[in-house]
């Protein structure tokens, strides 16, 4: 237990959960299944992300009671990956939302889930 | 000036404010998102303006009052405001095109498509590599948004396949930013750069990740399918956004990033790069939708200029130029090409036949296409020079040799898809609205292809000499097509003869050898335009097209450089193709004779490219001081030219390429545009005469010219079509004047000089003269004419001078060739090829005996009772070529001593003798005066006796045939040219079977096979094509990284 | 120290969940576990001391998210009876 | 399943690349330069207990601004798309909510709706900002849907919001280029005292406005979902 960090432990659960988000991208039929992947894939970034941030002990980076105020470069964790994870779940958001529009307007075209049904184009 | 931060303000408020008018006069929401994007338009070149005027210098614009890394940084310089105007002038002009679509769509889109600009916008002027990230994201989501607004099901599910790719991009991407940050503890690029990344451990694969993300958003093949299957179900409008703005900050982008990857990053862009220009180009060999198509090609150009950007290391300070060349053409001519796929509405490219119904259009897309294969004057051309050229200073050949051969490609199905539009048929094709709004943004990009272009040439020392005002000439030309033929054809003859007028008379003094071609050009030229007057109507197109030709041949006599020599040489391809296209039948022909035009164009590029290595100059005289790889350079010359003299192997384009065309085009194409590779060939023989390897190369080049003027009569032989013939005919007696060149002695090249004359002559006597009649009798086929002996004595003349020349029979010039082909041959001792050359010549006889009495002896049709003689406008320029045959054959001194002398510079031994008329040579002599004299003695007392004889002769009746009681079931069996050689051909057919046809179709038919295998990896499933990402990733990873 | 175990057992929660999200056939148990694993993933977030990214993900990755997934699959239903 | 494995295949590939990234990872013990800048100056020079809010307003604002416009993008694609065409029939069917649902969200949505106010108005003292904010009044809303699905939102109004929270957190950057030191410039205000409300510069009203803003767009991407919803 000695080298097992906590920022280590939840980096290794981000990497997996991206490959498990690609995975389900790559091989489930299902479109609404697909972008269940999608959001996998980019929670699982977003975990990596806020583990690079972290450094060991240090508490979250609001000035408070907790904090001593001449002391802040040693007593709070990196806030900058931080600020960009609120950027990308945003983000995530927006495209996940976009996503199942694009689901629900093909359903509506074509009466299917299945995204082998929208090989029209190809070549 | 106004800070480049409110091209953001106003593209984000205007989006934002556009919510308040979704229920107002959409007319008033479309004037505002204009002025938006004309503000941004407006900004970004103002800021171009200072960059190229006033020494502005790069400026950092720092967000919320922090320095970088503490913020976020934008920046302006020259290059970011090339872009940005680039991209916001597309954008401006797209918004115009789309006006229809934003009135029926309403605020949103209009929303999406501000923002999609202000996206790229700031993707261009972000320091901040996260910043990168979020308005790459704004860029691709507002791009998914524009993709759906076609609500069909193609457009939906290539939108979902579109964001779920973007989408996986976009994470890897985060993955690599995140990581840089913890490595490089700054978000701010200029910090990361300095920081060497690419040396830590695992920083390497961090900056893996961003550089691969950048790659994959500019759609390397193979991993592209989503795009693709998006640029083919998209509004046109947004394909060419798409196309022409995105990919532009693509490529911006990578360049940004680059400098993190270091030097390192440059092989893997450059092998990614070469890879997706040949895959792309490649499959876009199979495709017959006009938009896909589109799609393959930008992908195909986005590959160039990733292949260009990978060769930086190589191609040094030229980088930025090449690059920029290639871009602005893509960018301007894809977006064009996309927007005329809006306004034709045709999915498949057979379709826009249509187009041709308005010839402003046909004109814009002839525009876009030349410029995207990169023939002057338009930019990619001095890019492509640029980057061979550099190329080759390098060593790179394989670089060189992969990138021309992805270009003859991409030539192929864009010059396939132009043949369509000229010329496939278009009667039953639906009609298309035309709208203003629509053919404004593309005629401005077409008018900004040739104002860039002509900037981009005076930026080469070598291409700023090039006179650019007979250029003009034909602009103006173009302008008055409105105006009735005869009108053009009189401006045409009086802008060539004043061309005359001030080039040969200087040629005359100094320079006799260029001073024969520029006449054979300029002259032949004017004259063959007098028969342009029997042509009625406008001729539309005709002549902008015709001296687009003559000045191209001009000026490769004028150049005094190589690149002045290939500026000419491609203007005389694209004008001769465009000559040749349109004729009736002639599609097929044009693009066979333009695919091996463009080839034989490559290749001289490549020769011109690897003689220049090293000697740190493009003037001509390199040629005559190569030192290196000289054997591959005379090689790649000869082959080369030896495209445009047919020779065999290369010929198969020329029979339909000059019979198909038009009366007065097949002389034009034959006796004059093959003259451009004979001249060719003399400058490089001139200039490599004391090359050792020059010698065994002309050995085969003998062979070769001697084989080609047998095959080249063969075939004529066995033609029954009399266009088709003339054009075989062609053939052979381009072999003799090869072969002539070949033996490298005083006489063989004074053979040459006379064939070149002679052909000139009686091939523009005897094309003229058939043309002519072709007109009245309105068929080429020899069978269905006779007997107009009577109809048309001028024309049966003319044709029997012609055939007498040809022939080589005295007392006409062609026996001076003869004769002194006979000598030069002896005295070389090429007895063999000597042998060839004398049975070809005997052929010949076979085939111009079947000319004069298939058409003009013999029965006289029945449909052929009322036509007349050939017109006027015809007969004039015949017969002033015959005085001048006759000249010639009279007094061939008056220019084959003068040429002897030019001859003698290269080499002064076994010089024909001149006594006043007189030749000698070591083995005879001859007197062209003298033989004129007795032979036309003769001739008259045989006439004569003819004339007394024939008062016995019984005419025969029109009927007056039996065929034992048996009705032939078709009559033409029983005309005398039907058929006439079936013994010859039983004997001899071997030699004309089409070998060299059958091995060009099997070529062509392994490539298309090819790229018909290897586009089904394009399963058109979105899941497959993430896959393909995936994998890409990891192959590009394994292969570079371990 | 606690945290540790804390995270392990987040983690393997969040790993079992995703792998429920990907491969059940019932989209809406899809759905559901990967709204768990987000609310799972804000746990983590809260342990590596980034409350502020703990409360967007809880309310916008299992909150707002499962509900929009929610109301397209019932579209679809519905078109579908 | 060959196509299956074949993605395995890959997906190994690919976690080996993550884990050549990542192979050299084992925390931080220390901050870098950068991130130290910001804890040891941030406070000073923007006036903001959250540090992270101070990265996300100020020294990233634009990023927000970007984030921002993606939510609206998503939301006009959305709401593009859901757009019912004219003709359509509109049978509604709907559901009947129980009494008790339908009360307590009369209670609890005002309430959630405070609460998102005064998350995204603490944004730069405690955890917490605009886009927290937004999103839990967006989860109001959807309360209010899903207790009367009958209901009728305003599209006028949460258009009206989302353009003029945009458009003020656009006019506030430019202030900030005219008035301050350059584009989204916080000390366009004074910075207060730190730690109360009425400090930080303009971050609490440029989270106000992100707060409505991401508010508006969630809520109008739901409502078009909604509405969608009932029209079959």
């Amino acid at each position: 237990m000695e080298n097992l960090n906590l920022e280590i432990i939840t980096l290794i659960t981000g990497v997996i959960l991206v490959l498990i988000g690609i995975w389900g991208l790559l091989t489930q039929k299902n479109l609404i299944k697909i972008v269940i992947g999608f959001t996998l894939f980019d929670t699982g970034i977003h975990i990596i992300m806020v583990s690079i941030g972290y450094v060991k002990n240090r508490t979250a980076p609001i000035i408070d009671q907790s904090v001593n105020i001449n002391d802040v470069g040693n007593s709070v964790v990196d806030p900058v990956p931080q600020a960009l994870v609120l950027t990308a779940i945003v983000i995530g958001l927006g495209v996940t939302a976009l996503m199942l529009t694009y689901v629900l307007k093909m359903y509506q075209k074509r009466k299917s889930l299945e995204i082998n049904n929208y090989n029209d184009l190809k070549w | 000036m106004v800070g480049p931060i409110y091209i953001i303000a106003i593209a984000l408020g205007t989006a934002f404010s556009l919510g308040f008018f979704k229920k107002a006069n959409s007319n008033f929401s479309f004037a505002f998102m204009l002025f938006a994007m004309a503000f941004m338009t407006f900004i970004s070149g103002q800021w171009l303006y200072a960059f190229l005027t006033q020494q502005q210098e790069t400026i950092q614009i720092f967000t919320a009052g922090f320095k970088p890394p503490f913020s976020i940084s934008l920046q302006m310089g020259l290059h970011e405001s090339v872009f940005l105007s680039l991209i916001n002038i597309i954008g401006l002009l797209a918004a115009i095109y789309l006006y229809d679509q934003f009135r029926e769509k309403g605020v949103q889109m209009m929303m999406v498509f501000v923002l999609l600009f202000m996206g790229l916008n700031v993707v261009i002027m972000t320091r901040d590599i996260f910043n990168l990230f979020v308005f790459l994201e704004i860029a691709s989501i507002a791009t998914a948004g524009l993709i759906i607004l076609d609500k069909s099901i193609n457009a939906t599910s290539a939108g979902f396949k579109y964001i779920i790719a973007t989408a996986i991009i976009s994470g890897i991407l985060l993955i690599g930013i995140i990581a840089i940050y913890y490595f490089a503890g700054s978000l701010f690029i200029n910090d990361i750069i300095k920081l060497n990344l690419i040396y830590v451990k695992g920083g390497a694969v961090a900056v893996f990740l961003v550089l691969i993300a950048i790659i994959l958003e500019l759609k390397p093949f193979p991993a592209n399918g989503w795009a693709l299957d998006v640029y083919e179900a998209a509004h046109p409008g947004i394909g060419a956004i798409i196309s022409a703005a995105s990919a532009s900050a693509g490529i911006f982008v990578l360049a940004k990033i680059l400098p993190i990857v270091g030097d390192s990053g440059y092989y893997i862009i450059g092998l990614i790069g070469i890879i997706t220009f040949l895959g792309s180009n490649l499959l876009g060999l199979k495709q017959d939708k006009a938009n896909r198509l589109l799609g393959y090609s930008s992908i195909g150009q986005i590959g160039l200029l990733l292949t260009i950007i990978g060769l930086t290391p190589y191609l040094g300070d030229k980088t930025l130029f090449i690059a920029f060349g290639v871009l602005i053409s893509h960018a301007l001519a894809k977006a064009g090409l996309f927007w005329l796929a809006g306004i034709v509405n045709s999915e498949y490219i057979k379709g826009w036949a249509a187009i041709r119904r308005n010839p402003l259009l046909l004109v814009l897309m002839g525009t876009f296409i030349f410029a995207l294969v990169g023939f002057p004057p338009f930019p990619s051309f001095f890019a492509k020079w640029e980057l061979i050229m550099q190329l080759a200073n390098n060593d790179k050949i394989i670089w060189l040799a992969l990138i021309l051969i992805g270009s003859f490609i991409e030539g192929i199905y864009l010059f396939r898809w132009f043949g369509y539009a000229i010329k496939e048929k278009n009667e039953d094709l639906p009609e298309f609205p035309i709208k203003l709004n629509k053919v404004i943004p593309v005629s401005i990009v077409a008018a900004g292809l040739y104002l860039i272009g002509y900037y981009t040439g005076l930026a080469i020392p070598e291409a700023a000499i090039i006179n650019y005002i007979p250029l003009l000439f034909i602009v103006i030309i173009f302008a008055l097509d409105f105006l009735p033929a005869y009108v053009k054809n009189s401006i045409s003859i009086i802008g060539l003869a004043y061309y005359s007028y001030t080039i040969i008379p200087a040629y005359f003094e100094n320079d006799m050898l260029r001073f024969i071609f520029v006449v054979i050009f300029l002259v032949g030229g004017i004259l063959t335009f007098i028969a342009g007057y029997a042509y009625k109507g406008k001729r539309r197109g005709f002549y902008p097209v015709a001296l687009i030709m003559y000045v191209g041949l001009v000026q490769i006599i004028q150049a005094e450089n190589l690149l002045q020599f290939f500026f000419g040489w491609e203007l005389m391809t694209a004008g001769s193709y465009f000559l040749i296209i349109r004729g009736k039948k002639s599609m097929a022909h044009a693009l066979s004779y333009m695919l091996f035009s463009m080839g034989g164009a490559y290749l001289i590029l490549a020769g011109f490219a690897l003689a220049q290595q090293g000697q740190m100059s493009l003037s001509l005289d390199v040629l005559s001081s190569l030192s290196n790889n000289v054997f591959i350079i005379i090689s790649l010359l000869m082959i080369g030219f030896l495209t445009k003299t047919a020779t065999l192997g290369l010929h198969i384009w020329l029979p339909g390429a000059h019979g198909e065309a038009e009366s007065d085009v097949s002389p034009m194409v034959s006796a004059i545009l093959l003259k451009a590779g004979v001249f060719g060939l003399i400058i490089l023989l001139t200039s490599t005469i004391k090359n050792i390897e020059t010698v065994s190369i002309v050995y085969i080049l003998g062979w070769l010219g001697a084989i080609t003027a047998l095959i080249g009569n063969l075939g004529a032989a066995f033609q029954e079509d009399a266009k088709r013939l003339l054009a075989y005919s062609s053939i052979g007696q381009l072999g003799y004047i090869v072969f002539g060149l070949a033996m490298m002695t005083h006489l063989g090249w004074l053979t040459a000089f006379t064939y070149t004359i002679n052909h000139f002559m009686y091939k523009a006597i005897l094309f003229l003269t058939i043309g002519a009649v072709v007109l009245r009798v309105g068929t080429h086929n020899m069978y269905e004419m006779g007997g107009l002996i009577k109809k048309m004595p001028f024309a049966f003349i003319a044709v029997l001078i012609g055939i007498i020349a040809l022939a080589g029979v005295p007392p006409l010039s062609g026996f001076t060739g003869k004769w002194l082909l006979y000598n030069a041959v002896i005295l070389k001792g090429w007895y063999f090829q000597g042998a060839i050359a004398f049975f070809a010549g005997i052929i010949a006889f076979l085939y111009l005996f079947k000319l004069i009495s298939s058409i003009f002896l013999g029965q006289l049709k029945d449909n052929h009772r009322n036509v007349k003689e050939i017109s006027i406008w015809f007969i004039i320029p015949i017969y002033i070529l015959i005085i001048g045959l006759m000249i010639f054959a009279a007094k061939p001194e008056l220019i084959l001593q003068p040429m002897g002398d030019i001859i003698a510079q290269y080499f002064p031994d076994g010089r024909l003798n001149w006594d006043g008329g007189l030749a000698t040579t070591p083995i005879g002599n001859w007197h062209g005066t003298h033989i004129m004299i007795i032979i036309g003695v003769m001739f008259m007392l045989l006439l004569t006796w003819l004339v007394v004889l024939s008062r016995k002769a019984q005419k025969v009746k029109q009927f007056n045939i039996v065929y034992s009681g048996e009705r032939p079931f078709t009559p033409e069996t029983t005309h005398i040219s039907y058929n006439i050689f079936a013994g010859y051909n039983k004997a001899l057919g071997f030699l004309v079977m089409p070998w060299i046809t059958n091995f060009w179709n099997f070529m062509s038919d392994i490539i298309h096979d090819t790229a018909g295998f290897v586009r089904r990896i394009y399963s058109g499933n979105g899941q497959t094509y993430l896959a393909h990402i995936i994998i890409y990733i990891v192959v590009v990873y394994f292969v570079f990284f371990n | 120290m606690i945290n540790l175990i804390i995270a392990i057992v987040i983690g393997v929660l969040i790993l079992i969940m995703a792998i429920i999200a990907v491969h059940h056939k019932n989209i809406v148990v899809g759905i559901i576990a990967a709204g768990v694993v987000s609310l799972f993933a804000s746990i983590l977030y809260l342990l590596l001391a980034a409350p502020d990214v703990a409360m967007t993900e809880a309310a916008i990755g299992s909150g707002l998210s499962t509900i929009i997934f929610f109301y397209v699959l019932n579209k679809i239903k519905r078109q579908n009876g | 399943m060959v196509k299956n494995s074949l993605i395995f295949i890959v997906l190994i590939g690919f976690a080996v690349l993550l884990a050549d990234l990542f192979v050299g990872f084992n925390g931080n013990t220390d901050l870098n330069t950068l991130a130290n800048h910001y804890a040891v100056s941030g406070p000073e020079e923007v006036g903001s207990a959250n540090l992270v809010t101070a990265v996300v307003v100020t020294y990233r604002g634009l990023d927000t601004l970007g984030e921002v416009t993606i939510l609206f993008l998503a939301a006009a694609i959305v709401s593009f798309l859901l757009k019912v065409e004219a003709g359509a029939s509109l049978n509604r069917k709907l559901r009947s909510t129980s009494e008790i649902l339908d009360t307590a969200s009369r209670i609890l949505v005002p309430v959630i709706f405070l609460f998102g106010i005064y998350v995204f108005i603490n944004g730069h003292l405690s955890p917490g900002g605009g886009f927290q904010g937004g999103a839990i009044i967006a989860s109001g809303l959807v309360l209010m849907l899903l207790a009367q699905p009958a209901k009728e939102v305003g599209h006028k109004l949460i258009t009206l919001v989302e353009s003029i929270s945009g458009i003020s957190f656009v006019l506030i950057g430019v202030a900030g280029v005219l008035f301050a030191a350059g584009f989204l410039d916080n000390k366009l205000l004074s910075l207060g005292k730190f730690g109360t409300i009425f400090s930080a510069g303009v971050i609490p009203i440029i989270y106000i406005f992100v707060g409505l803003k991401v508010g508006a767009e969630l809520s109008g991407i739901i409502t078009n979902l909604h509405e969608n919803q009932n029209e079959a």
